[in-house]
């Protein structure tokens, strides 16, 4: 384990246009002749349609167009079904959904889309969304996953043969799992709630959907992490045209977090109704909207239990947990579904575990991937089991910990669960982590606080992250005059890239950084491109990006060899040179390049043009780099008003070798601050008619600058072996670990008092209640 | 938002002209509240009559014993007042804790008091101080303003010019915000007449703000010390799923002690 | 959402009983109702909601679900309100012969949805307790005018 | 409509618009200053903040009708001069501040408005509370909060040394 050294942070590439005004986001781009469109959404969670009536709103200043479902299916419209089920990373068989992007004569969730407006202005269109007169039949409703499985629950699809589950995942071995909870000396049980929650980007989804008559091609301008992928959904199972029909233009994005990783309708409407009415159409969506047509992430309710020893050896976990897809199965709903089990055994040697999910349909917004996807919902499971089993046993939850921790000598290591850790020294982060956090002076700590009559609690938490899905390709192009761009297939949309990679390349290449443009989020620029999301563009782009540099060198070298009149064999790259070994004769790269261009000459054998393309792949479902670490967090609550502040928070993270440390610890701060969130104030909540009661910022609070802590973050490299440049995934790193961090913690301080359990978000509310229940709880006893 | 026209009024008279011509109007102040209703499209009157260009509406004076705050003042006019600060130093602390600063630059202590929102903070100030309502026809004592939830007793077409703070002893405010609003969950408005207390809450009240008198009689019989542990659990107060009554009642008791702890 | 409540009028539940099917006395009691008209088994009603800044109309329909005169009525209704969303519900309200005069309790399950519902939470469980008491507040002042003018 | 004559970053602009018409969408339709964002509807996350007047407000709750003549505007793209980022900008990037990108205009408006506010000097406690009126979902604000100060420090606002090198 090392620290990484890195040169002085002066900035990214990317951050001029954002700091004088000149970033582009969808919203910013103005089209000639551009309409406006305006959703009609379902004001029911669950309900018949007998009628949609459009005449007035069809009459109103500036309608160009009132378009329903019926009118998708009479343009022959397809469906959306999802972008994969379980089956495909080898789990059950299961009932997905196909959502028309306008529903006909059901609505499943307050929020479906019931009909669009196109007219001149974006007030002119809303207000003629709102003279859409629909008439809804209600139906019964039903938003919760478990009640959704009860036998008189209402149901959502009809031709769905489980009622209303999709399917049901099981991991482990569940007899082995009997087996060890049958001769455990302890066992305990838990149930544990990961609430629902509004990924909110703060730049709201937005799109415009262009359709060029003269060459029948649609081009959609769209905030997404995803471009290639959206064009994929929407060509084939919506238009039902060729790809090459369809361009997808993701130009800035502000802010993805998953909820942008998969296309939305709006996506495919506003490219179908631009070429009803033959002009761009525009639609953004206001805050309201988005809390309520979004996808949402997490989700899930468990029931937990661990069995061990008395002196601290895990010996089994069992689980079974309820995860609320919403309406329908949609998007990457699959990911978290698979890690929200796959990740339960963590950094742990559990020998036997028994994990089921169940998906469930229930009238609320679809679930999909929000970042950590999974993995923050198995991590608050183990690490909630492992301080409550510390509790019971009376052992410090460190040294619990440290029992049960992989050693890294025992790596490779293979989980119960499946998923073959390469590398990573769990418990050594563990010990570092007490140390630079003084674990051992907690005691001062908590005494200190006493005296001001606050409670003080701390925890340590361990996490471990999958990182680097699917496949990848980077490409590196000269252009005719030596300078270079980098065509991209990820996505950046704050992560830095065109800085890191470019820096890479400059590096590798010795060119000067400004002579690099870096290019990504056009469907006609970039071959092909899987965009970004669960934390895999570090190793899939920079390997691939390697391997693009790599094979551009290689024919550089095929030139060099002809102009240096050398053999091939005696060519080598270095500094920016090409050189025949043992001569001194050289030529730069550069020079190369632009021979490359020439009217004439060599070219006309080797082929005009010098560039490179590489490819990195990894496993569905078994991704191949562990990015780890370990959150110390202190907090202290106000035993009479239940208020609570995260007074320390220390980051430990193994992200491989590190690319950029300052980019890195930016990661690590925002997801620890969308993990505080979920901690302590967010949560969609529904009424039980199935009304979104969250709608606005003003009840949906995102964490501000007051509420977070200062983070110290650090980190340590333990290289990854499973690519060549050694990195592991940043993304989600510090939202999978801060959810539980803080509400282990919490508990600390107040389970003296008789708080055995809080459920997420602890607002302050939730806390002095259960603080006032166990008080009338110790007056009675 | 729906079409509508914006009448800038010069004078008190024309806006209020205009507004009873208009048949379908609404003032329109900082337009903090207003402009968002307005957004979402649940309010949409006909005409605004704007009051910001109306000479003498805004602005802050001391005269005697009173301090006379204009209704068009902003909250950030308040929190910078030397007059405020020597004279009623917590109406200055309590403009402070309203939303933010881009609000405050905006939002004004006119549009806050005539919406009587049961959650902000304005109406327990002049509740507690007993200030008086001055309006473009009339003035109006605050034990007669406030009518109840979002109700005063300004007539549909009356407008609120200036209020007159009594100058106090002693005041203080403490607020339990709302996390993501910002709005007082409860707010707690103590002032102290020579004997006399008084206690303005807002943010709790079912009918909007209202006076604690259970512990204003308390102050007045036993001083600060009295005002411990009073059992707040029969007030009427808001209870929803966010904020349940029971904890309106524990946060204004710790409220109360809060704000008395200023003093 | 639940409301529910109850108080005691001092006419006898026939005269009580009349009142809640008479829609001029109805009219006058719903806060904000612009207009009400007998329909076959209900009533027609536009009602204007304030809530501060807020205003919505909704217009909807009431069905008389049950009638047991002169105890036990049940009313269930829907309202669209346009942008605002709508309300839908039922309710019952129950007469019981009281120490001079009639107790008249209710019980009603409001479902509010759309923008209101989304946006207006901090507001809705309030005031519509608070329309819910302006309703038999007025009904029980219409009936206690009528005592004082037929005595 | 209503005819208005601005004073838009040291530039007139007369423009004809809606009685409807917010200043935010004034300012990212017909003037074309698309670097204010709109991220929510409620006055809640600050990335419309421009200056009115000398004083920040949310541009999103502001009707551009209700604007005195000659009423001044400043907007990000107000901010840098002939090229030459602000000090505040410059803070921003060396300080990782930003990752989307969104928020920033919003944040960069305040932070320089809040330095300009308390020559007496900065904290980060100060910094952390006068942020409360814009929300970021990127950066959990720890190198925002870093980058004010450091912004500060080079506009000549008194900081302490500890909390600009943190």
């Amino acid at each position: 384990m090392t620290k990484p050294s890195q040169p002085p942070f002066t900035g990214r590439t990317e951050d001029r246009r954002f700091l004088t005004g000149a970033g582009r986001f969808v919203d910013d781009i103005e089209l000639g002749r551009q309409a406006y469109m305006a959703l009609v959404l379902s004001t029911h969670a669950h309900a018949e349609i007998r009628g949609i009536d459009t005449t007035t709103a069809a009459a109103m200043p500036g309608v160009l167009a009132v378009l329903t479902g019926a009118d998708v299916l009479a343009d022959g419209l397809g469906p959306v079904p999802p972008f994969f089920m379980p089956k495909l990373w080898g789990g059950p068989d299961g009932y997905g959904t196909l959502r028309p992007i306008l529903v006909t004569d059901h609505v499943r969730c307050v929020g479906d889309r019931v009909a669009i407006v196109i007219a001149e202005t974006r007030d002119e269109a809303r207000l003629a969304a709102e003279a859409v007169d629909i008439d809804y039949a209600p139906l019964p409703v039903v938003t919760g996953a478990r009640a959704a499985l009860a036998d008189d629950a209402p149901r959502l699809w009809a031709d769905c043969p489980t009622g209303n589950l999709s399917c049901t995942l099981r991991l482990g071995d569940a007899a082995a799992t009997a087996q060890a909870f049958a001769q455990a000396e302890v066992t305990l049980k838990r149930r544990l709630i990961s609430p629902r929650v509004a990924p909110s980007s703060l730049e709201p989804r937005a799109c415009i959907g262009v359709h060029d008559a003269a060459e029948d091609r649609f081009t959609l301008y769209t905030s997404s992490q995803d471009p290639h992928g959206f064009r994929a959904v929407i060509a084939r199972n919506v238009l039902k045209i060729a790809e090459s029909r369809l361009r997808v233009v993701s130009p800035d994005v502000g802010g993805g977090f998953g909820l942008k990783a998969h296309m939305h309708p709006e996506d495919a409407l506003v490219l179908w109704a631009a070429r009803r009415v033959g002009r761009p159409v525009k639609w953004t969506a206001t805050r309201s909207e988005a809390l309520l047509t979004d996808t949402q992430g997490r989700g899930q309710e468990v029931e937990a239990e661990i069995a061990l020893d008395r002196d601290g050896t895990v010996r089994g976990v069992r689980v079974e947990a309820w995860h609320n897809l919403g309406a329908y199965f949609w998007g990457t709903a699959t990911p978290p579904i698979f890690f929200s089990l796959q990740l339960i055994p963590n950094t742990y040697t559990i020998p036997a575990v028994d994990l089921t999910t169940h998906a469930v349909f229930t009238n609320t917004a679809p679930m999909s991937v929000y970042r950590g996807a999974g993995r923050p919902e198995a991590t608050f499971v183990i690490e909630r089991l492992m301080d409550e089993a510390a509790a019971e046993i009376g052992m410090d939850p460190a040294e619990l910990r440290l029992r049960n921790t992989i050693a890294p000598e025992a790596m490779p290591f293979t989980t119960p669960t499946g998923m073959t850790y390469d590398s990573g020294d769990f418990g050594g982060m563990i010990r570092i982590a007490l140390d630079r956090g003084d674990w051992a002076g907690f005691a001062a700590r908590r005494d200190a606080a006493k005296g001001r009559g606050r409670l003080r609690g701390r925890s340590i938490t361990s996490y471990v992250e999958v990182a680097g899905v699917m496949n990848e390709r980077m490409e590196i192009r000269f252009d005719p005059d030596g300078a270079l761009s980098i065509i991209a297939g990820t996505h950046s949309h704050g992560q830095g890239h065109a800085t890191v990679f470019s820096q890479m390349v400059a590096d590798w290449l010795s060119v000067p950084l400004d002579s690099i443009r870096y290019v990504q989020g056009d469907t006609d620029t970039v071959l092909i491109g899987r965009g970004t999301f669960a934390a895999r563009s570090s190793m899939l782009g920079g390997t691939a990006l390697m391997r693009a540099k790599d094979a551009l060198i290689e024919r550089a070298k095929d030139m060099a060899a002809i102009v240096l009149e050398a053999d091939r064999a005696a060519v080598e790259f270095s500094d920016g040179m090409l050189r025949v070994t043992g001569t001194n004769k050289a030529i730069p790269l550069t020079e190369v390049a632009k021979l490359y261009y020439l009217p004439a000459g060599p070219a006309n054998a080797l082929g005009i043009g010098l560039s490179g393309a590489g490819t990195a792949a990894g496993k569905p479902g078994a991704a191949p780099n562990y990015p780890n670490g370990v959150i110390l967090c202190e907090v202290e609550v106000d035993p009479e008003t239940g208020a609570i502040v995260v007074d320390r928070m220390l980051a430990l993270d193994d992200v491989g070798r590190v690319l950029n440390s300052t980019i890195c610890e930016g990661q690590i701060h925002g997801g620890i601050a969308q993990g505080l969130g979920q901690a302590l104030l967010e949560e969609v909540t529904y009424d039980e008619d199935g009304q979104l009661t969250s709608g606005s910022f003003m009840d949906y609070g995102l964490p501000r600058a007051g509420h977070m802590p200062h983070i110290e973050s650090h980190l340590l490299e333990v290289p990854c072996t499973t690519n060549p440049l050694g990195v592991k995934g940043i993304g989600e790193s510090g939202a999978i670990g801060a959810p539980v961090a803080i509400v282990n913690a919490i508990l600390d301080a107040v389970r003296p008092l008789g708080v055995g359990s809080l459920d997420m978000p602890v607002t302050q509310v939730r806390l002095w209640s259960a603080l006032r229940a166990a008080e009338e709880m110790r007056g009675a006893a | 938002m729906n079409t509508f026209d914006i009448f800038r009024a010069s004078t008190l008279d024309g806006a209020v002209a205009a507004f009873r011509d208009h048949g379908d109007a609404m003032y329109l102040s900082g337009g903090m509240t207003l402009v968002p209703s307005m957004k979402s499209g649940l309010a949409a009157p006909g005409l605004l009559v704007d009051l910001s260009a109306i000479k003498g509406l805004r602005g802050i004076a001391r005269e005697g014993n009173m301090l006379r705050i204009g209704a068009l003042t902003r909250f950030s006019e308040i929190i910078a007042s030397a007059d405020v600060a020597t004279a009623i130093p917590a109406l200055g602390a309590m403009a402070a804790k309203v939303a933010d600063r881009h609000v405050r630059n905006r939002g004004t202590l006119g549009g806050s008091v005539a919406n009587n929102d049961p959650a902000s903070d304005f109406p327990a100030a002049v509740l507690a101080l007993g200030a008086t309502m001055v309006t473009d026809r009339r003035r109006i004592a605050a034990a007669d303003y406030f009518t109840g939830l979002f109700e005063t007793a300004l007539e549909a077409d009356e407008v609120l010019a200036a209020l007159e703070f009594p100058i106090p002893d002693a005041a203080a405010y403490a607020k339990h915000a709302h996390p993501a609003s910002g709005y007082a969950v409860a707010g707690v408005f103590v002032a102290r007449f020579g004997d006399d207390w008084r206690v303005g809450v807002t943010g709790s009240g079912e009918e909007g703000v209202f006076r604690l008198t259970q512990a204003e009689q308390a102050l007045q019989q036993g001083g600060i010390k009295a005002a411990e542990g009073l059992n707040l659990g029969e007030l009427e107060l808001l209870d929803d799923a966010t904020f349940p009554a029971a904890f309106r009642a524990a946060a204004i008791g710790w409220l109360l002690r809060d704000a008395l702890a200023q003093l | 959402m639940k409301l529910e409540g109850s108080f005691t009028v001092a006419r006898p539940a026939s005269e009580v009983w009349a009142a809640l099917n008479d829609p001029a006395v109805l009219g006058a009691a719903i806060p904000g109702c612009e207009r009400i008209e007998q329909t076959e088994g209900g009533y027609d009603a536009t009602v204007a909601l304030k809530i501060g800044p807020v205003k919505a109309r909704f217009s909807g329909q009431v069905t008389i679900a049950e009638a047991y005169s002169p105890e036990r009525l049940v009313l269930t209704g829907e309202g669209s309100g346009g942008v605002a969303g709508f309300a839908r519900g039922a309710a019952t309200v129950v007469l019981t012969p009281a120490p001079g005069g009639t107790e008249v309790s209710y019980e009603a399950e409001v479902t509010i949805g759309g923008k209101l519902a989304q946006i207006g939470t901090r507001l809705i469980a309030s005031t519509s307790r608070k329309l819910a008491e302006q309703f038999f507040a007025s009904l029980n002042a219409q009936l206690s005018t009528r005592t004082e003018a037929s005595t | 409509m209503t005819t208005l004559t601005l004073s838009v970053n040291g530039s007139t602009r007369r423009v004809t618009t809606e009685d409807r018409t917010l200043l935010v969408d004034l300012l990212r339709g017909p003037l074309g200053l698309t670097g204010t964002h709109v991220g929510c509807d409620t006055s809640q996350c600050g990335a419309c903040v421009v200056r009115l007047n000398g004083e920040t407000v949310k541009s999103c709750s502001v009707l551009a009708a209700t604007l005195d003549d000659g009423a001044m505007v400043e907007t990000i793209e107000g901010v840098a001069s002939d090229g030459a980022l602000h000090p505040m900008q410059q803070a921003f990037s060396e300080c990782h501040a930003l990752q989307c990108g969104f928020c920033t205009p919003g944040f960069v408006i305040t932070a320089i408005d809040m330095a300009e506010r308390h020559p007496e000097g900065l904290s980060a406690a100060i910094v952390r509370a006068e942020l409360k009126g814009n929300l970021c979902r990127c950066t959990g604000y720890q190198n925002i909060v870093a980058a004010v100060l450091q912004g500060a420090a080079a506009m000549g606002v008194p900081v302490p040394e500890r909390e600009v090198s943190q």
